[in-house]
């Protein structure tokens, strides 16, 4: 019994910390509010394939780095961390075995050029729901067809996207009118559909995570500094016990989440469960820690000019995507035979 | 108990329903459609709000509570609250003139000398003057005592210096009304005065910056040595006793907090505007949540109830504002919060519950958090001791 | 519009009060604990029946003090400050206007000699749930035929009573088995016993807001001379918050409860609806109360010998007896269309 | 990671669970049946536990984690969680020695001298000598430091005086561990020591008192110039140094709130009991609560496991137990409140659920509040600052 991470995995997590501390600071998730569709900046998406991390679940046979999900589990944090706005789930938790299992078009270098062993480049999904993100700047669309349920691969180009105003403008959001053709088809197994959304909506779990860290960070040295009352605001017991609570929500939410990257690397039959158990308290502990740390900023927090709302936003669309807490604890419940 | 309305509060609410949907409708039309209509903390929007502000006023709905002289209708605390359930029942627009009308006035009405009274009020109401609300200061927030923006005494006026900030639509408005410290040796709650600042005075700059919800609803406003004249404004620019601006000011927060600011007609209307979207999006597992913000709602409206049957009977606006200030507060955030919940992955579009969630989400921090509401409660109202 | 209470009204509160303090201190709950059955001490009892309280609703022509639920939830609410043990709200709220409309057993004095202007005694029933209070004190029991859903009025003799040892052991409240005949029959129309148990609802609310305001009042007066770390327990602002979200619940409970009163003494359409906000929030406030009243009292609050637990424990039967606020929240969502 | 057990530990959750499965039935009938046993807070059910007591120890389970010389296995945290696990799954009985197994036993094995483990350990894993917790006194709840019960040394010995309260099964127990001010100069933690006395000692009383659920749980100790010899206990009556009881008793407050006194087992069994409930009462209504609570108590055995994988890596449990305790006390809460609701009007019925309701509001009182909890997670663990 070992409930940790080896060297290997920490190390990785570390590599991606500094990677997006240098190239992922909150300049770049502004910009990716104001960005034209399809003009992503994709300086920091580059820099993360360079490391091969859209390819973490690829066999090294396939160019991948041959890890699993309690590798992946922890860079996705570092990039929930850092509210990335690239589709990174969508890429390297959900498309790239998939696509890798049954190669879908193309290979080679990647569209645009960047390193990118098995020619997927950037990917987004509809699987966590019809908004879908960064749908204009990705090389290639993962869409599941709600007829028949498969799985398609399709280029961009031929598909008519209608952007979506979405409360977090870095989601760059769009719905997505395609045919599917047998050209497109990765997958017609219901199973491997399932597993991928699982993989979606565990590594959407990690992002919260992720966030949620971020934005307990960043109350915790506010209300050190704000002085009000001739006192750090943090030093007043009813925003010290807000944010222990805070602090609670997010260390129990944690372990859960961990739980399910080894139940998915593991195929363990309780690996639906332990999803969904992640992404509803994931999702729960991240809106919780939100509140809290609104709250605990107070009006100084209530602006656009302040870097919490890029955090606080994304937290709250990620919450409600790839099942909501409450469709989770359904499926918990189902588990648990009630 | 008597909770009937009587037959002239009946017709009070016949003919307030009846201007405000024609004259709703007219306005919506006038600028081509309800979609057409910016959000009033948005300098498009506020420009089309003016235009709804001057219909009240036209239709003597402005301040239906003032005297008919400034601009009113001599109505009773009972029918201002008819008044504002038939206003949120027609979801009319919040009102841009809100701080002036809601924050400054009771505080104009008790502290005002005739004249000022006689010269702001009716331009308050006309909406020519636009009020906000000088209050905060980077350093000063939930402390207002902080307060460090000087007034120093010079021939025929003062000289303004310093920062205000938070200032909601300050970058629409025409003027302020703000605290500042008259006493440069006082401290604390001492030594402040409660000033009339028109924003076009000289070395008076606003910065409009956007809210979370991305608006310009806030502004900074900075005072660099800005002369205001004793005589800028008939009967003067100073509001109540020069060193008394505290006092001065509790009056307003307990306006903010207490009565007139948030009434119960608004939360009634989000609330069957709830109940509707969720016979739209049938989710049992929420009826139970909706049923119960329902009933708290409701509550707020028989809270509300006792609250006047008392103000008519000669008690005055105590401490417990503030619990109910908490209430309105964070039912207004469980509202909107089950909307998102019914709404599923819609509820991260741009449209009325996104803003109004996202609105909800200031309550328990402007007008005094709810921390401070609720040691004010415990201290005041439960006679805790303080630390 | 006028929603407050006229002089009488507030007079007739006020008599009760002085009663309440006067004939049912602690000790006098702390009794109605150890008396065997049948054996409850009848005092305050007799008092109130010569105040006339058990005939508040009844007609003057019925010598009865012909006065509504909008004089008796003011002496609900001290019944309920003083946990009074016997059964009132039964035999005032329930019973007596029913009885009165439609003349059960018996007349003149009360079997036990107390004033009784029409006869009854002191009433209880199983219309608030299987365990009937004061089963074997009570002199009549108005019982619902769950068969045929008509109520009847039966002599304790006639019944076998099987007593349910209750965490509340004030509560002295048994199961009853028992045969209804012709001759017991009250009513049989619905809408009477409809009406008999929405009364019952109400005075239990009433009961549970002064048990609410009683245990914030033990805890405010406590947490101002508990010290510990050298200054009341009342300054901290943890035990401020707890104690500031009690006074709101309750203050927003409160005057739900005295609307159900007009609503039913004025026959409203609403009154369904009412009367179940009411028994909801002030279950809901109660069971709130009593949590922060019990926290802040800390381990002085967690025994047998601080009066706390006398409030506490009634207070979690009562919020759960004649509907508990999930059931009466159904009956709310009915009413309002949802 | 490795979720998965080694087949040592295979092994020994089966042995472990044969002999529960077998000795609890035992034990049963060896006083009439389950529903013959009293609880272990009342006299009766006291003596009737005891005698469950000595059949873990006669099995060797009465403390799986110790030493084998001491009367234990030499389990690992591993093993421990695995039996604690299979303990609470078949449903046994509360520990009545928890707080010398749970509480004293981690300080002994900490500060005791080996003269004092050896005497102290095996008769407490035996039931012979049974230990009480001395530390609350009527003005030192919370405030822990504000103990003024005295130890005055004198020839050979103590002289104690002063009372203690709350004590957990106080009037049943031969033994009781505490903190005394031994330095009458002194002030707060410092000046304390922690001692070791026989409460047949002449000048001890001991009153026994109903806790909440009316059950004698807790007792008053009375210390009336009571002389505590240095010989009373081999190896003296001094656990560390004179002086240093602060030092040693947060050693125990430690384990009171972090990983021995409560583990997951207890929770998930209580979880799998209510989810049976839920089944007997289909109440859809409660069906997301239920989850909910389910995945609290998995997840609370989730972060064990993190916190023992830390320990076996040489960590030491730090503040975040504060965080535990706030968890596992309000998980407990929730879970019964659940079950009561499930049970509606027989709710109120004296039973398991409504027992099990009344201690679970302990929880968050008991072992320093969650008040202090939260202080000490903010303060020490996210590093906010002191007032």
């Amino acid at each position: 019994m070992f409930f940790g991470f080896d060297d290997d995995q920490l190390a990785f997590r570390d590599a991606a910390r500094d990677l997006f501390e240098k190239e992922c600071p909150p300049a770049v998730v502004r910009a990716a509010w104001e960005a034209p569709a399809g003009a992503l900046d994709r300086t920091v998406w580059d820099r993360l394939a360079e490391m091969g991390v859209p390819a973490t679940l690829v066999p090294e046979a396939g160019d991948g780095l041959g890890l699993d999900e309690q590798a992946l589990v922890l860079v996705l944090e570092e990039a929930g961390r850092a509210a990335l706005p690239h589709p990174l789930v969508e890429t390297a938790a959900v498309a790239a075995p998939l696509v890798e299992a049954a190669p879908g078009p193309g290979s080679g270098p990647g569209p645009t050029g960047s390193p990118d062993p098995h020619g997927l480049g950037m990917v987004t999904t509809n699987l966590g729901g019809p908004h879908v993100p960064c749908a204009a700047d990705a090389d290639r669309l993962l869409l599941r067809d709600d007829v028949s349920g498969h799985l398609h691969l399709v280029d961009p180009a031929a598909a008519v996207l209608t952007p979506v105003a979405t409360v977090d403008r870095a989601r760059r959001a769009a719905t997505v009118d395609w045919q599917p053709t047998p050209a497109s088809l990765v997958t017609d197994d219901p199973a491997a559909v399932g597993a991928a959304f699982d993989r979606g909506a565990f590594g959407t779990a990690a992002l919260l995570v992720g966030l949620a860290q971020r934005m307990l960070d960043l109350t915790v040295a506010y209300v050190g500094e704000r002085r009000q009352f001739g006192a750090p605001v943090g030093s007043f017991q009813a925003v010290k016990h807000h944010l222990a609570d805070a602090l609670k929500e997010l260390a129990f939410a944690r372990p859960a989440v961990h739980r399910a990257a080894h139940s998915l690397a593991t195929g363990a039959d309780t690996r639906e469960r332990d999803v969904s158990m992640a992404k509803a308290m994931a999702s729960d502990a991240a809106r919780f820690v939100g509140r809290q740390a609104l709250q605990c900023h107070g009006a100084i927090g209530y602006t656009v000019e302040h870097d919490l709302h890029l955090h606080l936003k994304r937290s709250w669309a990620l919450a409600a995507a790839w099942g909501d807490a409450a469709w989770h604890r359904e499926r918990v419940a189902r588990a648990i035979g009630i | 108990m008597d909770l009937s309305w009587s037959e002239s509060e009946q017709a009070f609410r016949a003919e307030a329903r009846a201007w405000l949907e024609e004259n709703l409708a007219a306005w919506h039309a006038e600028h081509g459609g309800r979609d057409a209509i910016a959000s009033g903390d948005t300098r498009t929007g506020f420009a089309q709000h003016l235009t709804w502000e001057r219909r009240l006023h036209d239709g003597g709905w402005a301040a239906v509570s003032w005297p008919t002289a400034y601009g009113g209708r001599d109505a009773s605390l009972w029918e201002w609250l008819i008044f504002e359930e038939e206003y949120h029942r027609v979801d009319a627009p919040p009102r841009v003139t809100q701080n002036g009308i809601f924050l400054l006035a009771p505080t104009v009405f008790e502290f005002g000398t005739p004249a000022q009274q006689a010269h702001i009020l009716p331009r308050m109401a006309a909406a020519e003057d636009l009020w906000c609300q000088g209050w905060s200061e980077p350093d000063a927030g939930s402390d207002l005592a902080a307060i460090s923006s000087r007034a120093t005494r010079d021939e025929g006026g003062w000289r303004l210096d310093g920062q205000k900030t938070w200032t909601t639509r300050g970058a629409f408005c025409t003027h302020l009304f703000g605290l500042f410290r008259t006493d440069p040796t006082s401290e604390r709650h001492r030594g402040l005065s409660y000033l009339l600042v028109p924003l076009d005075t000289a070395g008076v700059t606003v910065r409009g910056f956007g809210r979370l919800d991305g608006d310009e609803g806030f502004a900074d406003v900075f005072f660099d040595d800005a002369f205001l004249a004793d005589d800028a404004a008939p009967g003067g620019v100073l509001l109540g006793d020069e060193g008394a601006g505290w006092q001065v000011a509790m009056a307003t927060t307990g306006s903010e907090r207490g009565l007139t600011l948030r009434s119960p007609g608004r939360f009634l209307a989000t609330a069957a505007r709830l109940i509707e979207l969720y016979r739209a999006h049938s989710a049992p597992r929420l009826r139970e949540r909706v049923a119960e913000a329902w009933m708290r709602a409701e509550a707020y409206r028989l809270f509300t109830l006792d609250t006047v049957t008392r103000l008519a009977g000669g008690a005055v606006m105590g401490a417990d504002s503030s619990i109910n200030k908490i209430w309105w507060s964070e039912l207004d955030c469980e509202l909107h919060e089950l909307a998102l919940e019914l709404l599923g992955p819609d509820a991260e579009v741009e449209g009325p519950w996104s803003k109004g969630w996202q609105f909800s989400l200031s309550g328990p921090i402007y007008a005094g958090t709810n921390e401070i509401q609720r040691n004010i409660a415990a201290e005041r109202v439960l006679g805790l001791p303080r630390r």
